[in-house]
């Protein structure tokens, strides 16, 4: 069953239902190196094989760049 | 210090110079920002070459569509450098919280730059939003290093409220043109019970040095570096303006004089 | 220099930043004099601290009531530092000369410093006077590092009749103003084919480091070491003072802005 | 036979004759740390032993010390 | 202005070279305090040789012990001149009002000049409190000009709200070092769309003539003045400072340049 | 002079100010330059606005091909302004005598600006020729006004040798950079006898106060009014600036602090 | 009958009744120099014929003076 | 009979004999508003009348203008 969420600002349609962590590994993303929102709320790293992602979320996937 | 010990006494008092924040200890009282840089392999050696211990990074999304792309961690290794994050390009005190909480999530550290911009020109803090900020922060459980203006009234606001390191503007950041007003630098590190750093402005060596003798525990800095022509012998030289600088103010410099005052005696003359 | 350079490939680099006056290899661009010390002890240890190649000594007639009181070469030995002899207290150019000689045939060595004072209230040099003592000097075989003025027009002069080094004054001597005129020492600077020390006036760190941004040589400093209220300390802070303005003359800093320039990247934001 | 010279600006009278040398030795003077002025000409450290003081001398001898 | 008219046309010019304030025109751009005199009568004459039509004054309590002791009002006379009651000595936005209050029935003018302070060592603004007691008094229809930091935030912030005059601080109320941050100055400004006028600091001629290129619609002194050793003397060349910057800034300073350009033709010579 | 003089008595005082130059008296102290305008007639206009009476004039041949071009006396009237023949362009003492025995045989005046140039970059003065040179114009019976270094001992000679006025630069001439080294100066006005006028290097109205409140009895300038974009009013301006720099060293600045003074009493507050 | 009231913080016993202008005229102080203040109140000018002092009023009396 | 004369660097031919007034005249140059220098020998005004221009003459004609 396919789903619509947006990530970082841009919609996508995933084939769901997958947890956190999968969604981190099907965008290829480190997850030790990223922290991740949820509709505004922060998923720890300790639930990304717990918390499953669902239609209409609003993700935001962050990292450490370089800054002043 | 007495004036008794000898030079290798001396090196001992000053490799035992070191500063505290949020119950660390460092030696290096020099910051460098990651911006900037031609690439993260120049800002590692940049940092090398400064002696930094601590090192601003910024909060941004993932790039999506290129996974693999190099990342800051990669090339600075944040069990060796104490990463800062700050909350540059946040306007209000919600988005610097966010951004806060998401850079505690990914590194798990809790001392963070606050930095509350009140324009895009000056890119001076707003200063009434930087205190509400800090208080969402510090009720969070942040440690906040706060970048200010240099109005001493707000500083000590920020240090009653519970900041634990005021951090006033030399001069509009990325100007490099050094400490504007000395006079209100003076007056906040006169007051103040915490460490307080300059942020911000610093242009060349003698800049950062200037700031470390009117008594700053430290200096932070980005362009100053990464846009030098060659930054990182700039970087080595901003290692030395700073120990030039503190050990200059520990030292106590000699008294100005409007007239001449002969260093040869002038008794002996043939 | 590539801005490829490891931070270590740098510091090899670094270390190479020699400089030469007549015909020696120096690597330590801060000079340093001998006065005003508490004792000779605390002399020889502000040398060692500074890191020091170079000392000047003055010329006196020794104490005949007391052949057995301290002396400087007992302290400060002549094989591990160059002495470079002044004329200090100097007011003729036949005064200068004999105090030369005589500082030749002590020492052996035919590098010297030549001061022609003009008056006693500011110590600056009496530059036609001067002119004529050096004339004298390079006829005679002296090597003459000269204090001058830092009008341009003067130190061209110099350079012309043979000084091997131009010594302008930052400031009064002893004042501790640090550069008055910047822009002459910019254009002295510019103009000339030996080095250029800026030598009296120094009173910190930062303005040794301003010094050597501009591009001098060297820096020849006695009063804001010896009258700091810890000598050993403030021999240190030049040390590092001196190179950080080195290297930041090296790097090429950064311009100077108007406005801001952020550190961190406005694209990603949350 | 004693004769009288100036010394660093000072009258002394010394028994006589003495070559330089002698005189440094006399004065407790350190011969390799001193440089020797005689009627306004240099006496080079080589000819100390030969070089005679003679009455009405005047005399200069210097040292290094601390300057700037 | 076209550089062709003459010089008679030019005083035309600039003798109509007003400002406004609250719907009021002046021609002088010199406010002068009226504390620190010696009496009121060298007050009043420093009045007329500062060329001034506005002056501040403080709201205090009658002496009631000697209703009789000589009263400003009857040496300075508010129907030649315009008194700009200010609110110094006060902490509060409240102490403000209430001065305020009785300032406008003492006098009937709704003009007035806030000042909440921050601390008694440096006599700065409380900006936070300063900006709440701006809008106390702006709905209670005051015209507030108000005595502020240089953080250009805070002064956009001060004019959103409805202020009149935006007045920065050059440096600590009686200080006298002059524009610290000509930067801050400058950008407050170019961002003003009020009279933007700086007050305190000032120490001599000069200062005052600075503040004025930077584009300041005026400047508001007192102790530059009374603790002159002439009080008199000084406020005569205040008057001159301040139309010179002024007229400086009008006519727009030739630019600079790092090296020479003759002032006399080179062709020609014989 | 005492405090205690009314505004109006002091005006008088003002009014009297007068200073003296080879037994001439002027009531002006700005002497402005005659090149690089536009025109003649604007020339003349800024003379007016400046209220100069003396102006500088250079000696060169006349245009053979145009006997009728414009002449500078048809607009700027001898007999109205004294005129000051300078030797610029002349790099030797010969050429600057022969410069100035033509400028008194076609004006039959005897007081001249001398200026000696040393190299055409920073257009500085060659101070033993220029000494040379004023040793053989006042042996030709010229009263003569000396273009010099801001070297104090320099100037001593200068004065030594009879000239009637010092002219140390304050900076390159035509760079508008202001007094460069006001200690020098200051130095200079101190053992001076004859009056002293910073010439060269000033570029706006608070530069040429600046140069009066260090005790100047004159400014000289031409650049700096001449290349404003509005230079009618910019001689205005520096009518005024040079009136209050005067008028500020004459009344006696107040003593700078480094903390605040507050300018309303703290009694009475209610 | 008198009253204390509090003036300019000091406390004063006056015989009242007595108005505002009755208290100027008595204090010796010019109506149109100064402000007043009644119980943190402002008393406007105009009032002073007809606003009467009571027992235990708190009253500011100011006038402008030098200040910067 | 004509000589030749070099007049502020440039070569003349001039009909003569004439004097430094007539040259004046011929150039139209003002007298009372320029110097001359003949052969590096200042010529006074006065004189103007009776010194004569010789061939081979060096002549500078001098006046006042703008500088600074």
């Amino acid at each position: 069953m396919s789903i619509t969420v947006e990530i970082n600002g841009e919609a996508r349609r995933l084939e769901g239902p997958l947890s956190v962590a999968a969604l981190l590994h099907l965008l290829d993303l480190p997850r030790e190196k990223v922290a991740l929102e949820r509709n505004r709320e922060i998923v720890p790293r300790s639930f990304y094989d717990t918390v499953m992602i669902e239609g209409g979320d609003r993700l935001e996937i962050v990292h450490f760049i370089g800054g002043g | 210090m007495g004036v008794e010990v000898s030079a290798v006494e001396q090196d001992e008092n000053v490799s035992h110079d070191s500063w505290e924040i949020a119950g660390r200890k460092f030696s290096s009282r020099l910051i460098i920002g990651t911006g900037k840089y031609k690439d993260y392999q120049q800002n590692a050696d940049a940092a090398v070459a400064a002696g930094a211990e601590i090192v601003t990074v910024a909060v941004r999304r993932v790039n999506l569509s290129d996974p693999n792309s190099p990342m800051l961690i990669d090339y600075i290794d944040p069990k060796k450098y104490v990463f800062l994050p700050n909350t540059a390009g946040c306007f209000t005190g919600e988005d610097a919280v966010r951004t806060l909480r998401l850079a505690r999530e990914a590194g798990g550290w809790d001392l963070v730059k606050l930095e509350v911009l009140g324009d895009e020109k000056t890119l001076y803090p707003n200063m009434p939003e930087t205190l509400r900020a800090a208080e969402l922060l510090i009720k969070d459980g942040f440690q906040v290093m706060v970048y200010c203006s240099d109005d001493p009234i707000m500083a000590k606001r920020l240090e009653e409220i519970g900041c634990c390191a005021i951090m006033p503007l030399a001069a509009p950041i990325g100007s490099g043109l050094g400490v504007q007003n000395p006079i209100n630098i003076r007056l906040i590190i006169e007051q103040a019970n915490v460490p307080v750093l300059v942020d911000a402005g610093v242009g060349t060596a003698s800049d950062a040095a200037i700031a470390m003798e009117l008594g700053c525990d430290g200096v932070l800095m980005n362009t100053a570096i990464a846009e030098a022509k060659n930054p990182i012998l700039m970087a080595e030289a901003m290692r030395h303006a700073v120990i030039a600088g503190r050990q200059a103010y520990l030292a106590g410099r000699m008294p100005k004089r409007l007239y001449a005052d002969p260093s040869s005696p002038l008794a002996g003359l043939i």
